[in-house]
């Protein structure tokens, strides 16, 4: 079990945890911090195997993936802003309106 | 080619349509930005779209093969032809635009930025660009969504897609991880390999990423944010979402999965959840009160049905899969474009308001009509061709069983679409005539989605088997 | 033009009459009727001509035009007149007029969309006659259904969705799986380069294990069985009768049931004749059974219209026999069989609207004595229910004496080489004629005879046009039923055809 | 001459035509003219073809075959006319006959106001009968025969106001189909063994050469129960009572002289088939006779005019299909020649009396009309005394040659069969006088306001019945059996028995004089001992016709009825096929309720869907793997 084969598990389990955060938490930042973490399982997945394969491929990945994680938390703060001017909390199952 | 392995010639020809498109948005923000009242945003976001659909078949038609990027990003005919379709099917988009958002530039912008991302997409030939294009693709796509802020539903809808829309970015980014990790490179080469190899990890990295187009596409068990997005958006955006998002997210995959044949399981996977999307969207559609929600349970059932285009054998897929997009495609956009014009968007869709129809805009009733009946299968409408195309290529790969119950599945589906034809034409219901302004607009958006839709139906030969 | 291009001008003058529809304004609904009535009456012509020029000698299709339409299919636009459907097309052509004619005062809302639909069913069902390729036939077949489906939906009377919806479904349901059996059936044809062909004369040649072609006839009959009516999948039928408008229902009984029999001669046993050699026992039984139990529920019925669809139910499983009993008398009956039921039905579905339009009920016990008030009507509708019995000198008994001799013959055939199932069936066939007479006649003492019951007062007799229309029907009746040597003539060598399709083993293993 | 045959036919068509066409139109006169006209004209070419054929011998039958009705494969249907001894008897029968009585209508239906109506069916009869007796094949035959039920179903049901002579139309034409149905089973075993239907080529085929795959008793059964539908024997007989419902001329013509003997044409005709067919035979000569005696003790307790010469048609039928399953048919067709006048003239007799009565039918209500009305009393006296059997009167003739070939046939003949015969005719004479008596004698009870107006009818009526009765006098001494042997051959004597023959002549002569005494002891002059027969049980059963008509109500009628309403539509159409549809379909429609359902709308239970789906994925493709 050398030191490659743990850092893949330790992403597997951050992985494991946000999803599991996105779908325990009630509070919305909270989802949003977990969504962040599961990007960043998958950033550490990806140096992890980069380092393993002797490639840089994936570390070139990574850095999209900040930006692309940058973007998204840019459009999903504001959301969350309008949604809890409307209803005044952060409870994610105040907002389950549209249904059928 | 210079030192650094491109050429600027190659770049400028091959990547046409991508430099069109960024040309469009870097145009609109200017006049956004420097023009004092904001107007032409539709023209230049139409002409730029225009030209890149040329640009795209051109490349098409002169069978142009660049590669301006080594390993990253290649052109070829096949590209190009998906490129101009799913370009094509976003005009009537535009068109259909004109009430909500007549000359607002970020929706412009958005639109074309998402279409920049379904060009990187269907050229991508690493997973690098497929990430890439796969997040310029939805990610202008949240916030058109929540471009509808009048209307509380659409910032609900909008935090769903977003939400989920990252669960399945993630899973992607996970799957390819284990990918490189397992083949050392970023190329879409190593997932037809993982198909084909036997090791768990190889199996649990293309399950991961399959599920990751599972969420975009929304089928069955990964659809559930797709029904509240698009009752949230409006219907333009909902148009969008429903043709054009789905188009590129389908022809990505099967660039992603090439001509290769699909291993045992695999196939059982890319069968059965089809299938079970196919019934679950049909009949849940029985029940909708909005018109758009049911296109939503509507685009669910046809997502199975594209998907099952990859258990055909390899050089037919990518054939069906284009004549059913656009054939889909166009309809969607037909029904749409019928949709009668109200002032409230939320009331727009309510099937009710659809009683007598008929007796209040007997065009637009008729055009929802042909739509319906298309999108339902039934003959001699293009639908039909494209459902055969699909279930002959499964019936001729050999899966006659899941022909026979996609068959069956899309039997189901007959019923709500003559329900809305019923609500239309035989419950007479009275109300003001639909107000001429609207209905001649209409008139030009229906028929640029229904004469090349028609003139598939009637003469497929022209496209089929050429390609 | 070459005569191939007339049947074409046939086939496509409805869609014309369509398109110069779209621009006539929906107000202006005399003209609306006139211009449908002309391209309607043009069809007859052409049809009329055609009839007059197919040669009764030569084998195979003839007017023919075969243009390719999807290559890479191996999908061909093939049309063409044949024994099969030369009577049939000429059926379809001729009551045509008579069902716009006959729709003139019945239908007052949105005139324009119902020309459109009733020309649009008109084309379908022509295209589905003529058609001599598989996708082709598949297209014309499935596309019926919509025009039906409105014509019922919006003119129909008070449970018209309901009817409508169960119609839709029913056919629906049969169809996808004609679809998939038809994909099946070309894949399982295709060369092994690949070349496929829907083409009929091909996939005659086809060479199917047993397995396979019971499996695939099951689907075809399935989509056929539910059109023809045959009994288990009939339900559909009465409904869509009661609630459609008279000129729906002049369609539907007129020329929509024999789309399934004419399917059965056609595309089911031919295609697989082992398959119809061994499930020839269930589907004499289902003939029967439709014969016996069709005429016994129209015995029963108080809604005139629901009468003479259950007769429907009944004679058209004397065609089923006539088909499945393989005489040559038998197939020939069954042919002239679809033909008469299509005009005694169609007469007897145009007189029931006549009558509703005056009186706006359904119910027979609200009629009476009407052979006092009406007497010209009552003269008409005496007529057509002679020939709905198969009285002699009239096209039902052409039909059903040729079908009922022709199973009988097969009957004794098969005695005598030990199996009486046949006998037995036609005997108790013949037992349709006298439940025949029974439910006719009850029909017609209430309706005419007894005490004068007239709702709504006092009414007006026929009308020149409605007495036109009731003439040629009637016309045609006596010329089937007096003179049938010639239209026979020209079905014989289809007929013979047929049979030797069907009774020439075509299993993978034995010789061709 | 052979041209002239289709003229026969066509002639009453044309009638039929131009009276329903133009009848209203053209007033009465015209009907009268075109009605009757055309009639005697296919009367003078029917005289025509007959002298012809007499005159060639009547060894060639004349053919002439109209047109071919339709080709199938090898096999050729053709529309074609045989006019041979049978035939030439027959057509004269119809066409005098007929002629007769339509001359007999105009003055009976004078007054009724659908009076071109009448003809145009009368003549319609015509066509379809001469169709029927003139047909080369079975085929046409089986027209005419159909024919014939349509228009005898017209004419019942003529007064169409009453529903119940609609009704009893209804039960005329369902009941000839049921008979009908056999006669087509018959005809296509015929087909199916031969490849032909003409009548000739079947008798031929029956007659030498190798016996056909069908056995004749087969073909002589199945067309037998045609017969019996058509010539109303046990079990179809129910309709012939009802039938009187009609007008007395139509009962007359139909119901007594040409429609009811088609069975016995057929048999007559099909005599090759029936001779080598000896169960068949027998199965005609038990149902004849059993029908015969059957008939005859309903008809002795009738107090309708009509009914009681119904029944006894039903019961002259028997005889003449006695005659014919004994091997007879030469006898059986004189019988059928001299029921004709004889029949004819007493239902037209009786339609006199009921035009004097102005409508009065039940016998018991009439008496002492002879001073009345002598000329119907003589001609109806006349008629009667020939059916009773009297010599030297026709009837006399044809029942003692049946009753003698009854006993002596070497086909069939017995004893027992003789004795029934017999007592059918010791029935028959007494049931005929009674009716004579009770019309004719005795005080009159008739209300007093009908019997101011009884008169004699007019002469057009008079003068028919005048001929009938002279005819049915003297035309017994026409041997016509003889005549007919050349065609259809007596059965053979055994010797022992032909010093019977004169002893047995004899006795049907007692047999006749004593039904006469019967009846006149009985019903002679005072009602008192009238009365006395009525008490009896057995009267009771007799008047009710045997309940056959209820019962044929109760174990046929009412069960199709309950089968079809109860089992077929509302258990098998509404209960089994509707309701598995619409379960269905509301299956559907919860499904569908459930899925939305499913759909609560909160982001958890969305992505706790990703999460469960792609971790059953996951393990599922990884466990195959």
């Amino acid at each position: 079990m050398d030191k490659l084969q743990l850092l893949l598990l330790l992403a597997l389990a951050l992985f494991a945890i946000g999803l599991l955060g996105v779908v325990i938490r009630r509070n919305l930042l909270v989802m949003l911090m977990c969504m962040e973490l599961m990007l960043n399982a998958a950033n550490l997945s990806l140096v992890t195997l980069a380092r393993q394969t002797d490639t840089s491929a994936g570390a070139v990945l990574v850095f999209l993936v900040f930006v692309v994680a940058a973007a998204e938390i840019a459009i999903a703060i504001p959301i969350v802003l309008l949604l809890v001017r409307r209803r005044h909390t952060l409870d994610a199952d105040a907002y389950a309106d549209l249904k059928g | 080619m210079n030192r650094h392995g491109f050429s600027w010639l190659d770049i400028a020809v091959a990547l046409a349509p991508e430099n069109l498109l960024l040309l469009g948005i870097v145009a609109i923000l200017a006049v956004e930005i420097l023009a004092p009242k904001p107007r032409g945003a539709l023209v230049v976001a139409f002409s730029a779209l225009a030209l890149a659909t040329v640009a795209a078949l051109v490349l098409w038609a002169g069978g142009v093969v660049a590669e301006p990027f080594p390993g990253e990003f290649t052109v070829e005919p096949g590209a190009s032809l998906a490129k101009a379709v799913v370009l094509a099917l976003t005009l009537p988009v535009l068109l259909l635009a004109r009430d909500e958002f007549p000359q607002s530039g970020p929706f412009h912008v958005l639109l074309l930025s998402s279409l920049y991302g379904v060009c990187l997409m269907l050229s991508a030939d690493s997973f690098l660009t497929l990430f890439l294009g796969l997040e310029m693709l939805s990610l202008p796509v949240y916030v058109l969504v929540l471009l509808a802020f009048r209307r509380p539903e659409s910032l609900e809808a909008a935090l769903k897609y977003l939400v989920l829309g990252g669960a399945a970015t993630a899973t992607f980014l996970l799957g390819v991880s284990l990918l490189y990790g397992g083949t050392g490179t970023m190329s879409l080469a190593a997932f037809t390999v993982a198909l084909s190899v036997h090791d768990p990890m190889a199996t649990a990295a293309v399950v991961l990423v399959l599920v990751a187009f599972f969420l975009k596409a929304a089928v069955v068990p990964f659809h559930a944010w797709a029904p509240d997005a698009y009752e949230g958006a409006t219907v333009p955006v909902t148009a969008y979402m429903a043709v054009v998002v789905k188009a590129g997210v389908l022809l990505a995959v099967l660039r992603l999965f090439g001509e290769a044949p699909l291993p045992g399981p695999i196939v059982d996977l890319v069968a059965v959840l089809p299938l079970l999307s196919i019934v679950w969207g049909n009949l849940a559609a029985m029940r909708q009160k909005s018109f758009r929600r049911m296109i939503a349970y509507s685009s669910i059932a046809h997502a199975g049905y594209l998907f099952y285009a990859l258990l055909g054998d390899g050089p037919g897929r990518y054939e069906a899969v284009v004549f059913y997009v656009v054939a889909y495609g166009l309809m969607n956009l037909l029904a749409f474009a019928a949709l009668p014009r109200t002032a409230d968007d939320a009331a727009r869709d309510h099937l009710d308001r659809f009683r007598g129809m008929f007796h209040r805009n007997p065009f637009g009733a008729t055009m929802l009509g042909i739509a319906m009946l298309s999108l339902a299968g039934i003959p001699p409408l293009p639908g039909f061709v494209a459902k055969f195309l699909i279930f002959k290529n499964v019936m001729a790969a050999g899966y006659t069983t899941y022909a026979v119950l996609g068959l069956v599945g899309s039997y189901l589906g007959i019923y709500f679409y003559l329900r809305v034809i019923q609500l239309m034409f035989m419950s007479p219901a009275e109300g003001p005539a639909e107000p001429r302004t609207a209905v001649r607009r209409a008139v030009g958006t229906c028929i640029v989605c229904l004469v090349p839709a028609l003139l598939l139906a009637l003469f497929p030969g022209a496209v089929i088997g050429r390609g | 033009m070459s005569d191939a291009a007339w049947l074409n001008v046939v086939l496509f003058l409805p869609v014309l009459g369509t398109a110069l529809l779209l621009f006539v304004p929906a107000t202006r609904e005399s003209a609306i009727r006139t211009l449908t009535l002309v391209a309607m009456a043009a069809q007859l012509v052409v049809t009329g001509f055609l009839y007059a020029a197919f040669d009764p000698a030569t084998p195979g299709l003839q007017f023919a035009t075969r243009l390719p339409w999807i290559p890479a299919w191996g999908v061909t636009y093939t049309i063409g007149l044949d024994g099969y459907n030369v009577l049939l097309v000429l059926l379809t052509a001729f009551l045509g007029p008579l069902v716009v004619a006959g729709a003139f005062t019945a239908v007052r809302r949105d005139v324009k969309l119902f020309y459109c639909m009733v020309l649009l069913i008109q084309f379908a069902m022509m295209g589905a006659f003529v058609a001599q390729d598989l996708f082709l036939f598949y297209l014309f077949w499935e596309a019926m259904m919509i025009p039906m489906f409105v014509i019922i939906g919006i003119w129909g009377g008070e449970r018209r969705i309901y009817a409508t919806f169960k119609f839709v479904l029913y056919t629906a349901f049969g169809s996808i799986l004609m679809l998939a059996a038809m994909i099946w059936l070309a894949w399982s044809l295709a060369t092994p380069e690949g070349a496929l062909s829907f083409a009929f004369t091909d996939l005659y040649q086809s060479r199917l294990p047993l397995s396979t072609q019971v499996l695939l006839l099951s689907a075809f009959g399935l989509s056929f069985a539910i059109k023809v009516p045959i009994v288990p999948l009939h339900t559909w039928l009465p409904d869509a009768h009661v609630e459609a408008p008279t000129a729906g229902s002049v369609i539907l009984a007129g020329v929509l049931l024999k789309m399934g029999t004419y399917g059965f001669m056609k595309l089911g046993f031919p295609l697989f004749p082992d398959a119809t050699m061994v499930l020839s026992p269930l589907l004499i039984a289902l003939a029967v059974v439709s014969i016996v139990y069709g005429a016994c529920l129209a015995l029963v019925q108080d809604d005139i219209k629901k009468i003479i669809a259950y007769s429907s139910i009944s004679h058209l499983g004397y065609v089923m026999l006539g088909l499945v009993c393989l005489d040559l008398v038998g197939v020939q009956g069954a042919v002239v069989q679809m033909v008469s039921h299509g005009l005694t039905a169609a007469g007897l579905f145009l007189m029931v609207g006549m009558i509703y339009e005056r009186c706006h009920t359904r119910e027979l016990a609200a009629y009476g004595g009407l052979a006092k008030v009406l007497p010209v009507y009552s003269l008409f509708f005496m007529l057509l229910t002679l020939a709905s019995i198969g009285l002699p000198t009239t096209s039902g008994f052409t039909g059903e004496f040729m079908v009922l001799l022709g199973a009988g013959t097969a009957g004794w055939q098969q005695y005598s080489q030990g199996s009486s199932f046949l006998l037995a069936s036609s005997a108790v066939a013949v037992t349709g004629v006298v439940l025949g007479a029974m439910y006719m006649l009850r029909f017609a003492q209430g309706f005419l005879f007894g005490g004068e019951r007239v709702p709504h007062g006092p009414v007006l007799d026929l009308d020149l046009r409605e007495k036109a229309i009731l003439v040629a029907i009637v016309a045609a009746v006596f010329w089937l039923g007096l003179f049938p040597a010639e239209p026979l003539a020209k079905t014989e060598l289809a007929a013979q055809e047929y049979r030797q399709l069907v009774t020439t083993s075509r299993l993978p293993g034995n010789a061709p | 001459m052979a041209h002239l045959l289709t003229w026969i036919v066509v002639l009453p068509l044309v009638g039929f035509v131009l009276n329903g066409l133009l009848g209203n139109r053209f007033g009465k006169s015209f009907v009268t003219v075109v009605g009757c006209g055309l009639p005697l004209a296919a009367f003078a070419a029917a005289m025509a073809c007959v002298l012809d054929l007499i005159a060639g011998g009547a060894r060639e039958p004349l053919v002439h075959v109209a047109y071919t009705w339709a080709v199938v494969g090898d096999r050729t249907f053709e529309v074609a006319f045989w006019l041979d001894r049978l035939a030439a008897v027959m057509v004269l029968i119809v066409t005098g006959v007929g002629s007769l009585i339509h001359i007999y209508s105009t003055g009976y239906m004078h007054e009724d106001r659908s009076y071109a109506r009448y003809f145009a069916y009368l003549n319609l009869f015509l066509f379809f009968m001469l169709l029927l007796v003139l047909g080369r094949s079975l085929l046409v035959l089986f027209v005419g025969w159909e024919g014939v039920g349509l228009a005898s179903y017209l004419l019942i049901g003529f007064w169409f106001e009453d529903a119940e002579k609609a009704r009893a139309g209804k039960k005329a034409f369902v009941t000839n189909r049921i008979g009908d149905a056999g006669f087509l089973l018959g005809m296509f075993a015929v087909f199916w063994a031969l490849g032909t239907l003409d009548m000739d080529k079947v008798n031929a085929a029956y007659m030498a050469g190798p016996p056909p795959a069908v056995a004749a008793s087969v073909v002589g059964v199945l067309l037998f129960i045609g017969a019996t539908g058509k010539s109303a024997q046990i079990p179809l007989y129910v309709w012939l009572p009802d039938a009187m419902a009609g007008p007395t001329p139509v009962s007359a013509l139909i119901h007594a002289a040409t429609m009811v003997t088609a069975g016995v044409y057929l048999v007559a005709r099909m005599s090759g088939v029936y001779m080598h067919a000896e169960f068949a035979s027998s199965v005609v000569a038990v149902i004849g006779v059993a029908t015969a005696f059957f008939a005859a003790t309903i008809a002795v307790v009738q107090n309708d005019i009509k009914k009681v010469l119904a029944y006894s048609t039903v019961s002259q039928l028997g005889l003449m299909f006695v005659a014919a399953g004994v091997g007879a048919y030469g006898v059986a067709i004189f019988h059928v020649y001299t029921h004709a006048f004889f029949k004819a003239c007493l239902f037209l007799g009786a339609g006199s009396v009921i035009h004097a009565l102005s409508g009065e039918q039940d016998i018991r209500r009439m008496g002492g009309l002879a001073k009345r009305i002598p000329v119907t009393f003589v001609t109806f006296a006349v008629a009667t005394a020939a059916i009773a059997g009297i010599p030297p009167l026709a009837g006399f003739f044809s029942k003692d040659e049946i009753l003698w070939y009854a006993f002596a046939s070497g086909k069939g003949g017995s004893p027992l069969l003789w004795a029934v015969a017999a007592a059918t005719a010791l029935l028959t004479a007494f049931y005929m006088f009674r009716l004579l008596w009770l019309t004719f004698f005795g005080r009159s009870r008739m209300s007093h306001e009908v019997e101011h107006h009884v008169h004699e009818s007019p002469l057009s009526m008079t003068a028919v019945l005048t001929i009938l009765a002279a005819l049915s006098a003297i035309g017994g001494f026409l041997a016509l059996p003889h005549w007919l042997e050349m065609q259809l051959p007596l059965p053979p004597v055994p010797d022992a028995l032909h010093h019977f023959e004169w002893p047995l002549l004899v006795v049907s002569v007692v047999i006749a004089a004593s039904g006469l005494l019967g009846a006149w002891y009985f019903f002679g002059n005072d009602a008192a001992r009238a009365q006395r027969v009525h008490a009896k049980g057995l009267h009771r059963l007799l008047s009710a016709k045997y309940y056959v008509d209820e019962c044929y109500e109760r174990w046929l009628g009412r069960p199709l009825v309950w089968v079809s309403d109860r089992l077929f539509l509302n258990v098998g159409d509404r209960m089994l096929l509707d309701g598995t549809l619409n379960g269905l379909a509301r299956l559907a429609q919860r499904g569908a309720g459930v899925l939305s359902r499913i759909q609560t709308g909160s982001l958890h239970r969305y992505v706790l869907f990703v999460l469960a789906g792609s971790a059953v994925l996951l393990l599922w493709s990884i466990g195959r793997v």
